[in-house]
């Protein structure tokens, strides 16, 4: 066991995967030539599997697509999630839809790696969350992971896949650290994880919200014993462990940083409604993102977003 | 050099296409979901608020959606394709089914796609604007304006990724030419010398919107070489000047040299979508006088590489293909919903 | 009274909001200057009004935003919603947030109009439905009219509102009538309508398959009575009125297009679930599209979205 | 014909802009989120896979988020936007500040936004990339490259619609000349008329990404020509070149003969963000001999127009401006979260 960042798991994942795969490359601004001189992660790369580009996201996401249809493997860079609205069309109708329309003749191998999320005090164009998009659009699957572990086990197991994946890291995790195995391991899409065990009350938490839920299980811990899932792949996910839990336990909350209306929180209330609704003993909620372009001033932006004493109380709430 | 044998060749593939689209007339129902044609729906539908034209896709036999004539415009594809090696990838437009018969000549998988049956080329699931060929190297026609041009760098990078000499092709209208998309791509072609030809069919209208008022000046060309990119105006209604620009560029191509954008000035001799006329019939009529074929079919008998009877031999021919495809298509059962999970993500 | 269409409804919605208020016009593809010779219905306000573009939604997009800003009220015509894809960035993150950014100082009254829904055997790049994506971005509001007299009574408002709205028109709307009254009137954003009063069981459904569901209602009127409520709009939803039918029945079906996953639907579910989960009788189902972009073929096209015999199969599965 | 007064406005912004930038620094909290900084964190972050620099806004009277500082380029903004009335209209990119302060003089509004304060321009809800002012036409930066051209557009469309002479300016970098929306509003522009000023500041880098590696050739302004919009290439240290162009830019574009694109060869002495190291400090020492304060410094005394004591008296007066923002920003409140359900939608 050794202690690595979550930033250096993704890097970990990629540079075994490019090693192990002479068709995997990686393709995105500022991750390119001119850093060569700092001695970096990708200089053994150099020069045909790591391309800097202009900032024309559309171009090469789309180049992307059609090099995976042609046969290759690329991990696509979107610098901020949020610059997705610029190729969105290449994600979601080019993408995302070429295998069906091509009746499966062509498949698309392709990873769009992208962070997320607030904190950073970056204003309104560099903080969203747009898993809900994504997963909302046929064709992709969603992950996001929250800790080294599963960042590693999942990036590998995305560029693997023969479907396109986006996978999405919160920022403020990347300098988290984790003990972890040496060596290689890969994390199945569509397994969730049990980050704690409980009885009283299920989190559902996602990507960087699931720091913010631990925390909060732990200030609660002297009164109620909080079980935190964390589906880890929001497409395929896996309404089964989060159904049991919700069964043993009888309460629901979700909690994540995109925005509450017709988030993926309401999908999962959707999902183990349907499954478990009888379960449940109180009326599952979802905190998330309030209906506001996240602002700039940090005591603004702290608002937009469910912190860890809203969790705790949201907990309190559903368990009395 | 031009043998005979290639003369033959892009004859063929002209009419593969122009006979193709004309039988296409036949199944493609267009009887909207206007049934009612109340004065008030066409008096909305003439004033463009209605902006897509619909069609229901009623009895079996029929061919439903959206459908975008080639006809007029034969020699672009025809010109490009007849060059390219099944390798070689195209990506194309909407108006899709002339550059998909030119690069795979498989008017079966075609036809059959388009009456929505599991034959199709696509096994239905793509359609009229999405029609692929894997084997043939066909990578698309597109719905979405523009949306195939960056996917036509993908099988260019690859190309070069893998050391191969490969080229890609990727077909557009004046309309597509007003799509960012268009100039991230030449900018990234031209970065990295990608093997990429830009095909710009210039048939002088976007649906209803002339080229007209949607460009301050009458040509495209002049930005790519904007762009550093060598760009070629070339007479669309002449096989063999298509067909020479687009050599020059895929031996450029072939050699690493990089894209090269070609503007072929056009016209197609159809509706915008299925074969409702022309919005200027007169300026239409001028057009037609300049059909690639006849104007190929004179020039083959002027240069004596074709004779009238050898040249009627081939389009007899390929009407026994179109006949063909039509009874294979028509022998091919609806597409089954079963095979459908397979794509469930 | 008088019987009109659907698009006749949408085009009396603008000619009016164009006569009374000099500052509207309408931006987009193929309504232009071309059509002058058939005498169409926009020839009152040519040369000004009327503005026939490229095929750069991005551009006139964000010219229509940045018009509003300046004071203008533009109407945003996109041909297809699926070619938001292309202008996603305009839409979602310069309209959208602009107001928020710029600290209230601007506001962007523009309505983006665009005709979505399957049914047209377009294939997979001309039958989405989108909502979703746009319910999910904080500043945008969002209707979708499924009759003639809420389809001009919304777009009155929406061209009123001083924030942007996104107005989605399902085609197979476009020729449906109804008799509607002479003159003007307006349509609220927020306040559903009930279509049809029943006691049995809630079926919400928005924009088409408000027609659909209507039709099931009829089918299934021997054995049950079946309410059917259609919100008008998604942003603001008027959880009130659903949660007071779903009280009276016990009983939610939402209806919709778009794929179930992550849909308008989960979020219907998880607000009734919040306001009046203690009235259900059986877990609410959503009936939407599958997880597949959808296909060319009839049958294929058919299978993948709700038709009226899953509604009546579902209702009697949640009655019984 | 260039007056005294004109000269010492000139100098007066640039110093503006100058001392304002150099002020942030002092604020500016670089500490990240790398807190740790592990020598794995370091090595990932060079390696770029942390494209994303970011940073805590730790204390009360600390900058957060991601600045931009404009040092380097401020005659740019100042040549452009001393020919601005307030009824005119900038948009501008992530780097805002200099078109900010040149356009509005709002050294209040712009500091205590950055410090997150009641009392910014925007109330703290837009941050550094983000400034606004509508009083003085200031129609946003933009955190989204490229995202800020088609918005100008539509100030300048409505000065057609109304008939009045207002233009639009918007503001962007050589990064932003590869985003597609550039290219479908020049061509929008350019078919419509519309009065707008599209400045280009190549200053050679996007971020970390040279522009050498990002454009085939030097220049960018000949892809606009291909657009039909006049071309301007400018020297962006001159501020007298700048302002001389888009002198005859503005003019144009007042009198209805549309568009203008103006390539301003520049450079930012700082970092992309913030004032970390830039990536070639031979290349910056070399352009720090050209500072456009400077050599407009220079250039006034030699002609007689401003003596050195009058250049340092201006200078003195911008610094007890700035201390003035500064104190203003300190005494003004964070901004409160009570105030936002106005924007709840
Ligand atoms: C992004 C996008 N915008 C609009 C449309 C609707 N549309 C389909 S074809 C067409 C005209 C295309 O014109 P052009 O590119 O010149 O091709 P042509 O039809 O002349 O072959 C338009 C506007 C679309 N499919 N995609
Ligand atoms: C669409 C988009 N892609 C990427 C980024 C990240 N980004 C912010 S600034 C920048 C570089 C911009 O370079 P340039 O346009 O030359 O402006 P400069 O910083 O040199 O002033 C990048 C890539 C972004 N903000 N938006
Ligand atoms: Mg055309
Ligand atoms: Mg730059």
């Amino acid at each position: 066991m050794r202690e690595i960042t979550y930033a250096a798991a993704v890097a970990e994942a990629l540079r075994e995967e490019m090693e192990r795969d002479e068709r995997v490359f990686v393709i995105g601004e500022d991750i390119g030539p001119v850093r060569e001189r700092s001695g970096d992660l990708f200089g053994q790369f150099r020069q045909r599997r790591v391309w800097q580009t202009p900032i024309s996201e559309a171009a090469f996401t789309g180049l992307a697509a059609g090099a995976a249809a042609a046969g290759l493997r690329p991990v696509v860079e979107i610098m901020y999630c949020d610059f997705l609205t610029v190729c969105l069309d290449q994600v979601c109708n080019q993408a995302a839809k070429l295998r069906l329309m091509s009746g499966g003749q062509f498949s698309v191998p392709v990873v769009i790696k992208t962070p997320a999320g607030c904190g950073t005090r970056e204003g309104a164009h560099h903080s969203q969350s747009l898993e809900a998009w994504l997963m909302h659009t046929p064709g992709l699957k969603v992950v996001m992971p929250s800790c080294p572990y599963d960042a590693k086990g999942l990036l590998k197991t995305a560029i693997r896949d023969d479907d396109p994946v986006v996978y999405i890291q919160h920022r403020l995790l990347h300098p988290l650290t984790e003990a972890v195995p040496d060596g290689e391991w890969t994390v199945m899409l569509g397994e969730a994880a049990t980050k704690r065990e409980g009885v009283d009350v299920t989190l559902v938490a996602t990507s960087y919200a699931v720091v913010k839920a631990l925390t909060a299980a732990e200030v609660l811990a002297p009164r109620y014993e909080v079980e935190v899932v964390d589906p880890r792949s929001l497409v395929p996910l896996d309404v089964e462990a989060i159904a049991a839990s919700v069964r043993k336990t009888g309460r629901l909350l979700v909690v994540h940083e995109a925005p509450v209306r017709g988030g993926a929180g309401a999908e999962i209330v959707r999902r183990v409604v349907e499954e478990a609704g009888e379960a449940l003993k109180s009326p599952p909620r979802v905190l998330g993102g309030r209906a506001i372009p996240i602002p700039y001033s940090p005591p603004l932006e702290d608002a937009c977003i469910p912190q860890v004493s809203d969790i705790v109380a949201a907990v309190e709430v559903l368990c009395s | 050099m031009l043998r005979r044998n290639d003369c033959a060749d892009l004859l063929r593939h002209m009419y593969r296409i122009r006979l193709f689209e004309e039988r296409l007339k036949r199944y493609y129902d267009y009887s909207g979901y206007f049934q009612q044609n109340s004065p008030e729906a066409e008096l909305e539908r003439s004033a463009g608020l209605l902006t897509s034209t619909l069609y229901d896709f009623a009895s079996k036999g029929m061919i439903g959606g959206a459908v975008h004539l080639y006809i007029g415009q034969e020699a672009v594809a025809v010109g490009v394709c007849s060059l390219l090696r099944d390798s070689d990838y195209v990506t194309s437009s909407h108006r899709d089914h002339g550059h998909f018969i030119a690069k795979t000549a498989n008017l079966r998988g075609a036809l059959a796609e388009l009456m929505g049956r599991e034959g199709g080329v696509c096994g239905g699931c793509g359609g009229s604007m999405h029609l692929y060929d894997r084997q043939h190297g066909f990578l698309g026609g597109n719905g979405i304006i523009g949306g195939q041009i960056p996917l036509a760098l993908g099988p260019a990078f690859a190309a070069r990724y893998n050391g191969t000499d490969q080229v890609a092709v990727t077909f557009f209208g004046d309309g597509g030419a007003n799509q960012g998309t268009l100039y991230e791509a030449l900018n990234l072609a031209a970065n990295w010398s990608l093997p990429v030809l830009f095909i710009c069919e210039n048939n002088l209208y976007a649906a209803t919107t002339p080229a007209a008022i949607a460009f301050p000046g009458p040509d495209i060309a002049p930005r790519a070489e904007g762009f550093g990119v060598p760009a070629i105006t070339v007479d669309g209604q002449d096989v063999l000047a298509v067909r020479a620009a687009a050599e020059e560029a895929i031996a450029r191509a072939r050699e690493g040299h990089g894209p090269t954008f070609i503007e072929a000035k056009t016209y197609r001799f159809e509706g915008h979508c299925g074969s409702a006329g022309h919005a200027d019939p007169e300026e239409c009529a001028l057009w037609r006088q300049r059909d690639p074929i006849e104007l190929f079919r004179s020039r083959c008998r002027a240069e004596g590489w074709l004779t009238e009877a050898e040249q009627d031999e081939i389009r007899t021919a390929v009407c026994a293909e179109v006949d063909d495809a039509v009874a294979f298509a028509l022998q091919s059962p609806l597409s089954d919903p079963r095979h459908l999970c397979r794509f469930e993500i």
